[in-house]
């Protein structure tokens, strides 16, 4: 493995992990925000992945395998949600879609 | 070789992903950037021996998932609608920050406590075979399980998508 | 090792690319010429040598490269320029893991006729393919044009849909040959088994009847899976959009869908792409169904141990290996004018046609395969006892 | 492992296996199979479950010694926790030999016979296969009880027997009459069960307490003795109990149990259902409310013998309860005019006849009158289903009459029927009976057990005369039926008659096997009475050394008193038939009073289930339900929210996801700062 450590895996997961949440917090976009969802997800993955390396043991991969379906299930849901969105209210900002509230 | 890998597959990575979230002028930036990061993630996990998950992860995320998400945006066909990411309420973006900065930090810290060097492994670790093994031995009730939770994503996806007729 | 995978894999970059995909064009006009009763591509010359219109993919080239690049306005530059090129680059790299002969040992050097012979080989391809919607995709999108992007809506779901039908119609060869390495199967495709051998195990004839030794078949995919071989091509050959799965480009819909902003060689790399793909499709399902390099009831073993008293070991090893290579060329060659034959006769299929034969047809029917599959392993597992 | 026999599941699985495949059917597709299909898989069931058990009981019988008499049938274990273990398997020892013979024999016979009753049933919702279905069920639940090796096993059965029984009863349940006597009978019997599971939980924590944790009845049995001398504080609550404030603990478990069987087997208190259960099908009042699952609770008092035998207490309570019920019912069933409920009031009385046997440690008489019974009550329900469908759905005996001719199988049938229940020698009924009274005589332990037999001999003559009642006032003298049903009372079919023949042959003979030995040594043939032998391994009954001369004076006087009877009846209702009429003007009141079944259910509801159900509709659903739960508890903290913080805490929710997502994130953050804070 060169000279690279599991730490740095780890750095990079948990970096790709912080952009998703910034992502999230910030943008409006329904779809990117998604999509930051699934950065996250991905982030989290890659460091099962690392750990699973780590420890040297594949139960990690299988965590990461379930992870992508329900990832999977989530964006064929979630996708499904942001249409019907778009239909009803003929809109992709985040803050259109506020009316459950006081 | 392993170690240029990993910081190009790391930067790019990396790269991709702010792309995600910096590119406010066009959604399908976005997306394309996400398939650089799935790509680059799927380089780590082959360089960190998981070939299978990595394979998986071209197919699922890069060839179906970030699809789908492209495949919605042309459907929807809304060019250039997403919304400037100033018009966030500071005071979320500037807590939202410092936040992430302070768990980042503690995680960090955390995980950079004894470390150990990286295992040999076996020459079935990550193999298809093996993570098959696992999965229709160990792992068979969630299998199950996750064919029960795909069919119920395929049900809601439909229901959700489908144009009410009445 | 190392220097011998570098020459199989240069080998190989000039085998497909610079002779098959133009030869393919040729091919595709002469063939349909001759179904339709043409004379065909005949005009091109070299100093009047018109060697039965092979010049016309050399025009052809000449013409692409030499016209007008148009990009149009509104377009988005840099995925307009790159599309085309992610639409042609995993066609090309698709064939590393596809072995067109076993390994063979010539003067102390070692052969392996595959670039990479990986453990998750097909899975590989598959992964390969699945990033290939991107080049038509966004090809449609970037152009900035209606039809365009009608075509990349279509793509982009017929190519999903069928990606689930391909992956799923061919794990009953797997649970068959339980590998997805492509050496190894073409490995496990040169035995045979005995067609009345459950005659034996029934107790109906006595073990060791001669006659049930004799009549055998070749282990061959397209043997022990038929109904698999024909699910898996047109799964291939709707993924790949030429007709009758060519409604993403449908001429006569939506004028030519997703690569319609395209002139040039750019347009000339996705009927590239499309034309290598043919070879990579029909290549794929000789490794996979037809037996890959080997001659049926033919083990290479036996051939090179019957050849090396004669012409000495390393001669022999040579001669296998350009018949492997042979076999499998023709192999491939016949499934290519398979596919032209098809595409040469069948009309497109209509966008809901295409949807329902992938989702409900193709699908129920491989994951009836796979159920099938499954019995008649543990059928054979139980009378045989291994 | 020579004991294990894994026959036996097959025993208790083919009913099963033929009541889920057509009721599956029905459920899942909606439509009928052919009428033959349905007649074959639901009539071979519990023939070949029959055959099984006929073979697998000669087994036992020939192949073993007394004592080592036993095939167990292992089929997984069902609950492990902690020391507890419970097996789901089956028992086939001689006292399980004797009932699964005549629960799937009898049940056979009933099955073919209910082919004939149910063929006009064509209606919508596809009563033919439904039934079958049911009976099917049934006919598992039951073999489940009987084979069941513990004490849960014999719970699910015990359960499922209720179920079938619910759903039997409500076959009809278009009419609401149907409907709501299967609801009693569930409710009743859930009383009765919940007695039973506190008698299983009784013992088992008694078992795991002396340090044997099972509930498996020949592991108990073998280490009863652990318990014999334990008691149970009571609490102060109960001071009015007899014995207060220590009880027995085998006494309390045994009584527990015994509450189970009241329940199950009608008795007094609990019997009231099993009357109002005639509104079921003819076939199911044969099979389940006469010949089999209401022995069930007599089996099970049989079955936890060990037990009861060291808790005399136990013991008296059951004896006096049967005696009481025997009279009591017997009393009813004089003044019935419904054909079945005459017969219903006959089982509960016979069943009284059954636990007195049980009581007085006569185990092998209560099984071998159970065995009797079942043939010749079967009988007779269905002779009289036979008359029922004969008369067009007529149930009143005073419109019926002159049958003998009309319907000559079904007369001489139902006249063997009516000779062995009223004890007549030599049918079946005499010997068993005979056999209990002999135990009531000579039980010198339990108080009063004089008395008990005189309530025995007088009911066995009120059985002779009531029944005599009924076979006369249905079969002889003129038919008192309107013109139009006059013309077409038929004899039924084959399907029917079969059944009723063989059983009737059974009623004649079926006292063999149970043959006291003092009638044994007149013919010649030691230690005649097999079934007492036979059953003593498992549950040992005293054996009586009497005097033949006092045996068969005691038999003498059961028979004077049963012939006295069937001439009282000869004389009511042959020669001087104004007699009834003037009798029972002149003591109208009580005449009246026992025709109204001595208005019990009035007396229940009176008692019991109006004051339920004003205390669950004023206190429970009105005060607790809506006043506590919803009104101060749901809408009392909302309105306190909505009265106090409303203002400030609704702007919380902001209705913006992104807010949503900080607060989460916020939160995870603190919790991760939380876990790392020593790091």
């Amino acid at each position: 493995m060169g000279d690279i450590s599991p730490f740095q895996f780890q750095v990079v997961a948990a970096l790709i992990f912080m952009v998703g949440v910034v992502g999230v917090l910030t943008r409006r976009n329904v779809i990117v925000m998604f999509m930051c969802i699934e950065l996250m997800l991905n982030a989290a993955n890659l460091s099962l992945v690392a750990f699973s390396r780590e420890v040297g043991d594949d139960q990690g991969q299988i965590f990461a395998f379930m992870v992508m379906v329900v990832a999977a299930v989530e964006v064929a849901v979630g996708l499904a949600i942001i249409i019907s969105l778009v239909r009803n209210r003929d809109t992709l900002n985040i803050e259109d879609a506020s009316q459950m509230k006081w | 070789m392993r170690t240029a890998l990993f910081w190009i597959l790391s930067v790019a990575a990396l790269a991709g992903s702010i792309g995600v979230v910096g590119n406010v002028r066009n959604p399908i930036n976005s997306a394309l950037n996400l398939v650089v990061t799935m790509l680059a993630l799927a380089g780590l996990y082959v360089l960190l021996e998981a070939q299978f998950v990595g394979l998986i992860q071209v197919m699922v995320y890069a060839g179906a998932i970030v699809v789908l998400f492209l495949f919605v945006i042309m459907l929807l066909n809304l060019r250039g609608s997403g919304t400037a990411g100033a018009e966030v309420q500071p005071l979320v973006k500037i807590a939202g920050t410092a936040v992430v900065a302070i768990s980042a930090f503690f995680l960090l810290r955390v995980l950079s406590t004894g470390r150990a060097p990286w295992p040999d492994v076996d020459p079935s670790y990550g193999t298809t075979r093996a993570i098959g093994e696992a999965l229709y031995t160990d792992y068979v009730l969630a299998v199950q399980v996750a064919g029960v939770l795909l069919l119920a994503g395929i049900l809601a996806a439909v229901v959700l998508a489908k144009k009410r007729l009445d | 090792m190392a220097t011998s995978t570098v020459f199989v894999a240069l080998f190989i970059f000039a085998l497909v690319v610079l002779v098959f995909a133009p030869i393919m064009t040729w091919v595709e006009r002469k063939q349909s010429a001759l179904m339709q009763d043409r004379i065909g591509a005949n005009r091109a010359s070299i100093g009047g040598i018109k060697a039965l219109g092979l010049i016309h993919p050399l025009a052809d080239v000449i013409k692409m490269i030499t016209k007008e690049d148009t990009m149009p306005t509104g377009a988005h530059p840099f995925i307009h320029l790159v599309s085309p090129f992610i639409a042609v680059t995993p066609a090309m790299i698709s064939f590393a893991v596809i072995p067109y002969g076993g390994t063979y040992d010539l003067w102390g050097a070692h052969f392996s006729l595959v670039v990479a012979d990986l453990d998750y080989g097909v899975l590989y391809l598959f992964a390969i393919g699945s990033i290939a919607t991107y080049g038509s995709m966004l090809a449609g999108w970037a152009g900035n044009n209606n039809w365009g992007m009608l075509g990349s809506i279509r793509v982009s779901a017929q190519m999903i849909s069928y990606e689930v039908a391909l992956g799923v119609t061919v794990i009953g060869l797997f649970m068959i040959f339980g590998t997805l390495r492509l050496t190894e199967m073409g490995m496990l495709q040169q035995e045979t088994f005995r067609v009345f051998g459950f005659m034996e195990y029934l107790g109906w004839v006595e073990p060791g009847t001669r006659w049930i030794d004799w009549i055998t078949l070749p282990m061959w995919g397209i043997v022990l899976q038929p109904l698999p071989f024909f699910m898996f091509l047109t799964a291939m050959m709707a993924e790949n959009k030429r007709a009758p799965f060519d409604t993403p480009e449908g001429e006569s819909e939506i004028v030519a869908g997703y690569f319609i902003e395209y002139s040039g060689m750019k347009f000339g790399l996705y009927m590239m792409g499309e034309w290598i793909e043919v070879v990579i499709i029909s290549a794929l399902l000789t490794a996979m169904f037809l037996g890959g390099w080997t001659l049926p009831w033919l083990p290479e073993e036996r051939l090179i141990a019957f050849l090396s008293p004669s012409f000495g070991a390393n001669i022999a090893n040579l001669l296998a290996m350009l018949l492997a290579v042979g076999v499998f060329l023709g192999k491939v060659i016949v499934l290519i004018f398979f596919q032209m034959l098809v595409r040469w006769s069948m009309p497109r299929f209509r966008y809901d046609q295409v949807m329902n034969l992938g989702w409900k047809i193709l699908l129920p029917l491989s994951l009836a395969n796979i159920v099938l599959t499954a019995v008649g392993i543990l059928v054979v597992k139980g009378v045989t006892g291994r | 492992m020579e004991h294990t026999n894994e026959a036996l599941r097959w025993i208790a699985l083919l009913p099963l296996a033929s009541a889920v495949l057509s009721g599956l059917w029905l459920v899942l597709a909606r439509g009928h199979w052919p009428r033959a299909l349905v007649i074959a898989l639901a009539v071979g069931a519990p023939i070949a479950s029959f055959a099984i058990a006929l073979a697998q009981v000669f087994r036992l019988a020939t192949g073993f010694d007394a004592e080592q008499r036993f095939f167990v049938d292992n089929l997984y274990t069902w609950i492990s926790a902690g020391d507890f273990h419970a097996e789901l398997s089956f028992l086939l020892d001689p006292l399980s030999s004797v009932m699964v013979l005549v629960v799937t024999g009898v049940g056979s016979l009933i099955h073919v016979y209910s082919v004939g009753y149910m063929d006009d049933d064509h209606r919508e919702d596809r009563g033919f296969q439904r039934f079958f279905a049911y009976l099917n069920l049934f006919m598992f639940s039951m073999l489940m009880l009987v084979l069941g090796d513990n004490l849960l096993v014999m719970f699910v059965g015990w359960e499922g027997v209720g179920l079938c029984s619910y759903l039997l009863i409500g076959f009809w349940y278009l009419d609401d009459a149907n409907a709501a006597a299967g609801q009693k009978a569930f409710v009743v019997n859930r009383i009765g069960d919940f007695g039973f599971l506190l008698g299983i939980f009784l013992l088992f924590w008694s078992f795991a307490g002396a340090g044997v944790p099972t509930i498996e009845f020949r592991e108990m049995a073998a280490n009863v003795g652990l318990l014999s001398d334990r008691v149970v504080e009571l609490p102060g609550v109960l001071s009015f109990l007899p014995g207060f404030p220590s009880w027995g603990l085998l006494t309390l478990a045994c009584l527990c149990l015994f509450v189970g069987a009241c329940g199950k087997s009608a008795q007094i208190p609990l019997y009231v259902w099993l009357p109002d259960a005639m509104a079921g099908p003819t076939p199911v009042s044969a099979l389940i409310h006469a010949a089999t699952m209401v022995t069930a609770g007599v089996y099970m008092v049989c079955r936890m013998s060990f037990a009861y035998s060291l808790a005399p207490g136990a013991e008296a309570t059951v004896a006096w309860t049967g005696a009481i019920t025997a009279l009591f019912a017997a009393t009813i069933g004089l003044a019935q005019n419904d054909i079945k409920k005459v017969l219903a009031y006959s089982t509960v009385s016979q069943l009284g006849y059954m636990f007195v046997a049980a009581g007085v440690a006569g185990y092998s008489a209560a099984i071998f009158h159970v065995m009797t019974h079942a043939f010749f009550k079967a009988l007779l329900f269905l002779g009289a289903g036979s008359v029922i469908l004969g008369m067009h759905h007529e149930q009143d005996i005073t419109r019926m009459g002159g049958l003998r001719t009309r319907m000559p199988w079904t007369w001489i049938t139902f006249l063997v029927g009516v000779l062995a229940i009223s004890g007549v020698p030599p049918f079946s009924g005499f010997f068993s009976k005979d056999e209990i009274l002999l135990a009531a005589s000579q039980a010198h332990d339990i108080p009063g057990h004089e008395w008990i037999w005189g309530l025995g001999v007088l009911t066995a003559g009120l059985t002779a005369f009531y029944m005599f009642r009924l076979y006369y006032l249905v079969f002889t003298g003129e038919c008192r039926a309107d013109h139009h049903t006059r013309e077409q009372i038929h004899e039924s079919g084959g399907w029917i008659v079969l059944p009723l023949v063989v059983l009737a042959v059974l009623s004649v003979v079926g006292g063999l096997v149970g043959l006291p030995d003092a009638y044994g040594e007149l013919a010649g043939v030691p230690q005649s009475n097999s079934l007492h032998y036979f059953l003593q391994p498992v549950a040992p009954s005293p054996v009586h050394h009497v005097e033949a001369s006092v045996e068969f004076g005691l038999a003498a006087v059961t028979t004077g008193v049963g012939l006295l009877g069937i001439a009282l009846a000869s004389l009511f209702y042959v020669w001087r038939r104004e007699l009834p009429a003037q009798i029972a003007g002149a003591i109208r009141p009580l005449y009246e009073l026992v025709r109204d079944k001595y208005r019990i259910d009035e007396l229940y509801d009176a008692l019991f289930v109006r004051p339920l159900v004003a205390i669950s509709r004023g206190l429970l659903a009105r005060g607790i339900d809506e006043g506590l739960i919803d009104g101060l508890g749901v809408n009392g903290v909302a309105r306190a929210f909505v009265a106090s913080a409303d203002d400030v805490l609704k702007y919380l929710q902001t209705g913006l996801a992104q807010s949503y997502v900080f607060a989460m994130l916020v939160g995870g953050a603190l919790l991760i700062a939380w876990l790392v804070r020593g790091a």
